[in-house]
């Protein structure tokens, strides 16, 4: 780390820094930034160093020392965190404010107020350490005064309510009753021609229908009479052909709604022999 | 402390028993186990009696809430023994019953007076002892009459209370099957039409009504 | 007991007072933490009055070696803190707390409720997050009510056993409040716009007004 190599202007102020311990707590002071919690940190140190009643601070002066000890710090190549320098820059307006007599046509806070505000701030900061100090120095649960030892827990008996309501009862009956009901369900399936099915007997015939073919040809012995038998090989057969649209091997085509279907295989095209 | 007014140079000088007592009485209230006479010496100020201060407390909390007990060779505070109702809080713990008690429940409440073979018929499980223990004690079921038949059965009937929880004037009222279908407890019976599934054969006859099944059933009583 | 005696017939009168004293004593020594007077009421007889029974007790233990604390609305036992000393065997190791951690708890404690905001503020630095967890995880800081300004940002407000830990009996009684608000050291004194020093932005959270306030100020630079 780097050592300051000349003494520290704001610390001219304290006449008794001459041990070396205060030297090297001074020379902390300085390099160790992070030490402080923020600027405003900083700035109660450096008051304090006033040694004056934060009331009666010299405003003006702990900016200067703040901006010496700024300027000091980048002599030193410290990095300082922005927000020193935003408050280095705030002092540093504050200061040109305080030192230039009031123009009384400028809007808003005078620099008075600013810098009472400031006081303000520190001295309310310096109260709350001293509180917090005070409220860490009384008589702590644990440090000096004590619970009882061995506190006797409440014994807790459970008493057990059981719920029930009528719906349970009456749901719990029927579920007995209706027990006998249950069966698994079995879908028959002697009436159904399935896709699957009709896919396979489409894929075998398509080859040998150049020309437009009525699906209900299509349709296998047996499921050709009227009835459930022949919806359903009707169905599958048309969703079988769909199918094979769209894989490209046959076209469909129908003339009006509800008009017969019929399929052919697609011709070959010139670039697809 | 006015026998020890005239000793006040004296720094070493022994807390009064009174103070003696207030230490012991501290020391005691903040520990986590009983204390020994020995234990106490070796916390207290030199020059200090335990067993005096010790006494003195015992007498100072004899009749009080809070009395100073010897527990084996050590002292500790304790609840006086007449107040221990005070340490007890009854917690009501709310719980659901089980299926086993409620379906034995409404079979008992349906079907009363029935024995328990036959609940178990109904059931189509065993019914186990704890189960009509815990409606017996529950006070929503009793043993009624025994039955007229080979073995005496005892029968199990549901009581005022059980009527009282389920706000029933009587067990009568209960609806019956039909009724529960209609209210939709009951899952729609698969469409008979179209499907041809097989059913099997219903053991019961479903669509009577509870009350008047139950006194066919035991048309003894 | 004697005002009681010519109604022996009556079977739930109330304990007498000296009675129901030793019952609230039980109690409260029983128990580890501070309880209310309505704590003590729901775990008592009926018709009992708690609050009598509380101010005898506080009486009977002043200047003993246990006394009876007001812990805000609770009561407890606590060893006499003079007698501190004797206690090593039982002082418990405490949390090491950070500065930021009790400077945050003072300025809550003294400026309760305080909103985040208001805290670094005062402190002129970002509070983590870390460090308002730390004081609600010890339960000595709860968040209080939302306030009704833009944003309706939560306040916090320190707790029970912060007041237990602390040995205070309300809030109210935190060392020289009285005169740190004669001094107006605890006005919320809102800076006037452009009136406010710069804060640090050394926090975990960015989303505070500091950064608005710091570059508004500079705008003129």
């Amino acid at each position: 780390m780097t050592r300051p190599a000349s003494p520290i202007p704001h610390l001219r102020a304290v006449p008794d820094a001459e041990t070396v311990a205060q030297r090297r707590a001074d020379e902390a002071l300085i390099v160790d930034v992070d030490g402080y919690e923020g600027p405003l940190d900083l700035l109660l140190t450096l008051a304090r160093v006033q040694k004056v009643d934060l009331m009666k601070i010299s405003v003006l002066h702990l900016a200067e020392q703040y901006l010496a000890f700024v300027e000091q710090a980048r002599a030193l190549r410290i990095e300082l965190a922005a927000d020193y320098l935003v408050m280095a820059a705030w002092l540093a307006f504050l200061k040109s404010r305080l030192l230039l007599p009031p123009d009384p046509t400028v809007e808003g806070p005078t620099a008075a107020d600013m810098a009472a505000h400031l006081a303000f701030q520190l001295e309310r900061l310096e109260a709350m350490r001293q509180a917090a100090a005070q409220l860490m120095g009384r008589d702590r649960l644990g440090i000096s005064r004590f619970a009882r030892g061995t506190p006797e827990a409440v014994a807790r008996t459970r008493r057990t309510e059981w719920q029930a309501g009528l719906i349970d009862l009456m749901r719990a009956y029927a579920r007995l009753k209706t027990r006998g009901e249950f069966r698994p369900y079995a879908f028959d399936r002697r009436d159904v021609f399935t896709m699957e099915q009709a896919l396979d007997r489409l894929r075998g015939m398509i080859g040998y229908v150049g020309d437009w073919t009525d699906l209900s040809d299509f349709l296998p012995e047996g499921w050709d009479a009227r009835g459930a038998r022949r919806r359903s090989a009707t169905a599958a057969t048309f969703a079988a052909s769909l199918e094979l649209a769209r894989q490209g091997r046959i076209e469909i085509r129908q003339p009006g709604a509800f008009a017969p279907i019929s399929f052919r295989r697609k011709p070959p095209t010139l670039d697809q022999p | 402390m006015t026998d020890q007014a005239p000793q006040t140079i004296a720094p070493d000088l022994p807390p009064s028993l009174a103070e003696q007592e207030r230490m012991v009485e501290a020391i005691l209230f903040a520990s986590g186990r009983p204390l020994t006479a020995r234990d106490l010496a070796d916390r207290l100020p030199p020059g200090c009696d335990p067993a005096e201060a010790l006494a003195g407390l015992r007498r100072a909390y004899a009749g009080r809430g809070v009395v100073l007990e010897r527990i084996g060779d050590g002292y500790a505070f304790r609840t006086a023994p007449d107040l221990s109702f005070l340490m007890q809080a009854e917690t009501v713990e709310q719980r659901r019953l089980s299926r086993a008690a409620i379906e034995t429940l409404a079979i008992i409440a349906y079907h009363q007076p029935v024995t328990r073979t036959e609940i178990e018929e109904i059931r189509g499980v065993a019914v186990s002892r704890g189960t009509l223990d815990q409606l017996i004690e529950m006070d929503w079921v009793r043993i009624g009459r025994r039955r007229m038949t080979p073995g005496r059965p005892a029968t199990f009937v549901v009581t005022e209370t059980f009527l009282d929880h389920f706000g029933l004037e009587s067990a009568r009222d209960l609806p019956g099957l039909a009724e529960l279908r209609a209210a939709g407890l009951l899952e729609a019976r698969p469409p008979a039409e179209g499907l041809r599934v097989p059913l099997a054969l219903g053991g019961e006859d479903d669509d009577m009504p509870a009350t008047a099944s139950a006194t066919d059933f035991f048309k003894d009583d």
